[in-house]
């Protein structure tokens, strides 16, 4: 028999979605039972590493509109946002970010007492809320604290989830492995909010947490929800050599400088408008073609870079404003930012596709909420304005929550738990995994898959390199890396490992297969082949289905209300 | 056998109530008036020259020097109630457990109040002449 | 158009030319399995940036594939990868190996923590100890609704608690302090800490309820302000400095 | 129980004068001379209440502390009793928050300001008084 709890609602991942909808749930009703199944200690998630802002409208009275903070979420989005969606987030933040306020997070404060914020990428008003430069850390403390008040919130800390089930009709429940004993459970629910955050450790060059891996988005997929979007990835201007930690936007928010070999700042070439607050797309590839024509610097590794200079702001401003990345750059690569300059590289940062939900979040499975970077809303269409994730976050986190909660209440009718899917699940993950047989050591497959992906779909991208790249994909994937050395049952991380690079291998393709089908450059998605953007065949959102063989691709609707697409300039 | 008075019930409920804020303040307190009080014990020692002062008839006369004999008791008591609180609170770190910490508080008030009872045995005895 | 070369490549190009290597030390056990702790050797290569999470991971990803080790961030934020580093409490990601002057490098659970195995421990008791101290604002009207702003707070009121909100809950402080180390049931420098950031904290109402809360036998009196829990923490929380200012209100120096 | 059920460091890690500097010393010197002060008290009493015995039974008593050893034990109580109520001024200021630094922005690479000099010279203040108390206890009783 295998293990079995349950809850009225289980949130999977609790990163700010995660924590975020469990509060809204909780506060809703105090009778459901809710669990956070996280496959980490739940406030160890990569949201903690969220530096520079959360963008918000706040200073009505000092000029910021809504409307504006909704356009400039589109335009950055090279008008592929839902445009719906992303007012939905715009005029529901200033409400959060005070939310948050009356929760105990520490913004920073401006002299008068009010809540301050900075400028960010792509903004045509200073909306990045912020607290010193660990935004995300406080945001995820300010969460986490939060939850203790309620007593109707588990935390299964260190519990791996590893698939859905359902009837075909309806959510039942989830089956997931506790690390520390190695038990094997089925928890058993009403509802299931995903919120297992982003796949950035696709790439070996990443500012991801190590343990952001797509097991989430697999474990959807392969219950046939849609994963949407998927060929765009946001490369971020400012990796720091060599550990490619983010040095975050706000560093030039407040005035930082990008430079190339000959001291100049590059960016107005690209964006005069805008310089290096342009949005990140644009700089990451202004930086790249930099590189590419001779004008960048080798770090002593021999990766090519270019310099970022935050000298000027002077010592005092970085300790008050940036003192996470002078500790980062100090620490990791021994430069102090005051005193010298920091070698950057555009750096796998964000996954603008994920599970395909509509407006509220929901999913196409009943009982199925998504929320946070592991879910496609459409709001960042095909790139992403800093500061608008942890955004994104929280309001959809709100909203699933409090969507699941009215879910339960409204009574789900019991039908009959399918054991076959639990036995096939175990017999998938046990016999096809832990008791795999191989010589090919899957940390060197991981290390493979993350290389090509950094080498055949990174800033720019062509027909050549991503066919490549999907093939090399495919011969990893026939190798024999299906295995679990460590036998033991108790935190046994080999086996969390194998699963995830499983789910690796398969989100890879759909990421190479969206870009490849995708002949057009939009947003983060920069074909050489291609190099306009193309409104006429592809102003439409990509959708990949689970098939034994390889994912089927349709294609979705972008939804345009009142912004006709134009063209791009900063 | 030291019999123990009959105050010791009362007390040991007292202190079994007690928030441990002012079990921690009476240690402070009474450390903080036994600095000066010991300094005075031992200063009279000094003055009246350390041999000198172990004298069979200097004890005796000073201990029948009723504010000296005074004093001499309510170091006895200070030092007794911030010792052996002392020596909890080290027990009370050393090992957990309902019974085992129940033990050391009672343990430690009782001895305190055996080691006080004892010693103003002593002083009174001496005082009013009784030897 | 010119392709980026792969990353990877060349960084094994550039490795061969700088690197040394030392003997990292890690202590294996399994107490479902085994009797004892054993101390398993290998020989990495070490950058001069190479972190001692790096060289464990590298361990597991070369040498034996079961050693038990938590980590996720890799930029000391997350508190996860707390260990005991030659002899002393440290994140492993934020320990440079070079930083360590030592050929060898001994790595260990965490003090004061039950074992799960190898390098990873039981956080069930720092997580209690944190919850019961209410770390959350306490107040009357912390709902919104859609005319609220935020409850202004200079930046001096903010100065006054900044420091103690920067705690990752890696447990280092636990596991340095003296107390805990016999006493199981002692609330901690963690907790302790984190009680102080709420209650300075000028937007919170919960002093007193609080301060009833830590006023027991194994609470905030078993701290002797030994200080290495603000020695150990590797974000300037500076427990100790929380615990006696705390402290101060409940003997009356402030108030 | 296995030991490793709670890892504790148990007594030596309490100890542990290496790793974390001269506070840590002061922690443990402070638990000694307490412990010890509290032996010595308990005996003092004891030898105080030979007085009932009369001068014989007084002199009887005296004459067994009055020896080398009696007196280098008495130097040792001088030296435990000054350094505990030195330290136990330091520790009750500190325990009060005074002296402890105040919360500030923590900047990279950070210096607990609790742990700062004036404590520990609190602290080394506390070990010469003590060393000097001891000199002088010596003179008294061997000089005569
Ligand atoms: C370095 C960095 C800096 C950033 N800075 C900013 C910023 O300044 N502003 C901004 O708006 N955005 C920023 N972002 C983006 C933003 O941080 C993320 O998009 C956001 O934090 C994602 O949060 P999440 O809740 O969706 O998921 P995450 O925080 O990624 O959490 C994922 C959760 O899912 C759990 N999980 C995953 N798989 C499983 C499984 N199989 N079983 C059980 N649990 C599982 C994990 O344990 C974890 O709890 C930044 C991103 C990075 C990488
Ligand atoms: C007169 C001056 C004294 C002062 C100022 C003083 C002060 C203190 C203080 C402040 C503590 C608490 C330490 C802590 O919590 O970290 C303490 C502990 C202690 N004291 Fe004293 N004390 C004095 C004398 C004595 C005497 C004479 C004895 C013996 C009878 C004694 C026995 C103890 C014991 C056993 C402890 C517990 C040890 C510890 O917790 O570290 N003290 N003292
Ligand atoms: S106070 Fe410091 S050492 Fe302790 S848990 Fe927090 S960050 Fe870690
Ligand atoms: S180490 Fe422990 S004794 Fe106090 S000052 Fe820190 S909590
Ligand atoms: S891995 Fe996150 S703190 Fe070290």
């Amino acid at each position: 028999m295998v293990s079995s709890i349950e809850f009225d609602l289980i949130i999977c991942g609790s990163g700010l979605a995660g924590l975020r909808a469990a509060i809204a749930a909780a506060h809703k009703n105090s009778k459901i039972k809710i669990g956070i199944v996280s496959k980490l200690q739940v406030m160890r998630s990569h949201s903690v590493s969220a530096e520079g802002g959360t963008a918000a409208v706040l200073f009505e009275d000092e000029g910021d509109t809504i409307e504006s903070h909704i356009y400039d979420t589109v335009k950055g989005s090279d008008f592929l946002a839902d445009q719906d969606v992303a007012e939905r987030l715009c005029m529901e933040m200033p409400k959060q970010v005070y939310q948050l306020d009356r929760w105990g997070m520490p913004w920073s404060r401006r002299n008068d007492g009010r809540i301050d914020q900075r400028a960010f990428g792509g903004y045509s008003f200073p909306r990045a809320t912020y607290a010193s430069d660990k935004v995300g850390f406080f945001e995820m403390q300010t969460l986490y604290d939060t939850c203790q008040k309620y007593d109707n919130i588990e935390y299964l800390n260190e519990w791996f989830a590893t698939s859905i089930i359902h009837d075909g009709k309806q959510f039942m429940g989830i089956t997931a492995i506790e690390l520390s004993s190695g038990t094997f459970y089925t928890i058993k629910g009403k509802a299931l909010i995903i919120a297992t955050g982003g796949a950035g450790r696709l790439y070996s060059f990443s500012t991801y947490a190590l343990s952001s891996t797509p097991d989430g988005l697999d474990m959807a997929f392969r219950a046939g929800m849609a994963l949407k979007d998927m060929e765009f990835v946001q490369f971020h201007p400012t990796g720091i050599l060599p550990s490619g930690i983010l040095i975050t936007e706000g560093a030039r928010g407040e005035g930082g400088y990008l430079l190339n070999n000959k001291g100049e700042r590059f960016m107005k070439k690209y964006a005069a408008g805008k310089m290096e607050l342009a949005p990140r797309d644009i700089v990451s590839r202004s930086m790249m073609t930099e590189i590419n024509e001779g004008r960048g610097f080798k770090h002593e590794t021999g990766v090519d870079c270019m310099k970022l200079d935050l000298r000027h702001l002077g010592d005092e401003k970085i300790k008050e404003k940036l003192g996470g990345i002078r500790e980062i750059s100090i620490k990791f690569s021994g430069i102090d930012p005051a005193e010298e300059i920091l070698d950057v590289r555009p750096v796998c940062h964000y996954m603008m596709g994920g599970i395909h939900t509509d407006i509220d979040g929901a999913t196409e499975l009943k009982g199925v909420w998504a929320a946070g970077e592991a879910a496609c809303n459409s709001t960042h269409g095909s790139n992403r304005l800093g500061a608008n994730s942890t955004s994104e976050c929280i309001v959809w986190g709100k909203i699933t929550g409090e969507l699941a909660v009215d879910y339960i209440e409204k009574g789900i009718p019991n039908n009959p738990w399918p054991h076959h899917l639990v036995a096939a699940e175990e017999k998938r993950i046990y016999d096809g995994i832990f008791r795999g047989h191989g010589d090919a050591n899957p940390y060197e497959i991981r290390q493979e898959l993350t290389d090509t992906m950094n080498e055949r779909a990174y800033v720019y991208r062509d027909e050549k390199n991503l066919v490549e790249g999907l093939k090399k994909i495919r011969q990893l994937k026939e190798q024999t890396w299906k295995h679990v050395d460590d036998k033991a049952k108790e935190y046994n991380t080999n086996f969390t490992n194998v699963m995830e690079l499983d789910s690796m291998i398969r989100t890879a393709e759909v990421v190479l297969i969206g870009a490849i089908n995708r002949k057009e450059s939009r947003g983060a998605h920069a074909r050489t082949d291609y190099t306009k953007r193309d409104d006429a065949n592809f102003l439409h959102h990509t959708l990949a289905y689970y098939d034994l063989k390889e994912p089927i691709m349709k294609t979705h609707p972008v939804t345009i209300t009142k912004y006709q697409p134009v063209e791009r300039k900063y | 056998m030291l019999r123990l008075p009959w105050y010791t019930e009362w007390l040991l409920c007292l202190v079994n109530k007690m928030r441990e804020s002012h079990i921690m303040k009476i240690h402070y307190g009474t450390a903080l008036a036994a600095i000066g009080l010991v300094a005075v014990h031992i200063l009279m020692r000094l003055t009246q020259g350390f041999a000198e002062s172990l004298e069979y008839e200097s004890v005796i006369e000073n201990y029948k020097f009723l504010p000296y004999a005074g004093l001499l008791e309510i170091i006895l008591i200070l030092l007794s109630i911030h010792g052996f609180n002392g020596l909890r609170v080290i027990l009370l770190e050393l090992k957990q457990g309902r019974i085992y910490e129940k033990a050391v508080s009672y343990g430690c008030v009782a001895a305190m109040i055996g080691l006080i009872a004892y010693g103003s045995r002593t002083i009174i005895m001496v005082n009013t002449g009784m030897i | 158009m010119a392709q980026t070369p792969s990353i990877a490549e060349e960084k094994t190009s550039s490795a061969v030319s700088s690197s040394k290597s030392i003997t990292l030390r890690i202590a294996r056990f399994n107490p479902q399995k085994d009797s004892d702790t054993s101390f398993m050797e290998f020989k990495v290569p070490v950058e001069k940036w190479t972190t001692v999470l790096e060289a464990i991971l590298d361990v597991k990803k070369h040498f034996d594939h079961s050693v038990a080790v938590r980590y996720s961030c890799r930029q000391a934020t997350c508190g996860s990868c707390g260990m005991v580093i030659n002899g002393k409490p440290r994140l492993a990601c934020f320990t440079k190996i070079s930083e360590l002057n030592s050929d060898t490098v001994t790595v260990e659970p965490m003090h004061n923590f039950p074992i799960i195995r190898d390098l990873a421990v039981r956080f069930d008791r720092l997580f209690n100890s944190h919850h019961k101290v209410k770390p959350y604002l306490i107040r009357d009207d912390t709902d919104v609704s859609s005319d609220t702003k935020e409850i202004l707070q200079s930046p001096e009121e903010l100065e006054q608690f900044i420091q103690f909100s920067n705690c990752i809950k890696c447990g280092l402080c636990n596991s340095a302090c003296p107390t805990m180390a016999t006493d199981s049931s002692f609330v901690g420098p963690q907790a302790l800490a984190q009680a102080y950031r709420y209650v300075a904290d000028s937007r919170d109402k919960g002093k007193d309820n609080r301060l009833k809360i830590i006023d027991e036998s194994h609470g905030i009196w078993r701290c002797h302000f030994a200080g290495s829990c603000s020695q150990v923490c590797p974000k300037g929380v500076d427990p100790a400095m929380g615990i006696q200012l705390l402290r101060g209100y409940m003997l009356g120096f402030r108030s | 129980m296995n030991p490793h059920d709670e890892h504790k460091e148990g007594i030596g890690g309490m100890a542990n004068p290496g790793r974390y500097g001269i506070e840590r010393i002061a922690y443990w010197l402070m638990r000694l001379t307490g412990l010890g002060l509290l032996g010595y008290f308990i005996a003092h009493i004891y030898e105080t209440s030979n007085i009932l015995r009369g001068q014989v039974g007084w002199d009887e008593f005296l004459d067994l502390t009055q020896t080398t050893e009696g007196h280098l034990f008495l130097t040792l109580v001088i030296g435990m009793c000054v350094f505990h109520t030195v330290n136990g001024i330091r520790v009750m200021l500190g325990h009060g928050g005074i002296g402890v630094g105040k919360p500030a922005r923590p900047d990279y690479p950070y210096l607990p300001a609790s742990q700062n000099s004036q404590h520990k010279i609190g602290i080394y203040s506390a070990i010469v008084l003590a060393a000097i108390a001891m000199v002088y206890g010596m003179a008294v009783m061997f000089g005569e």
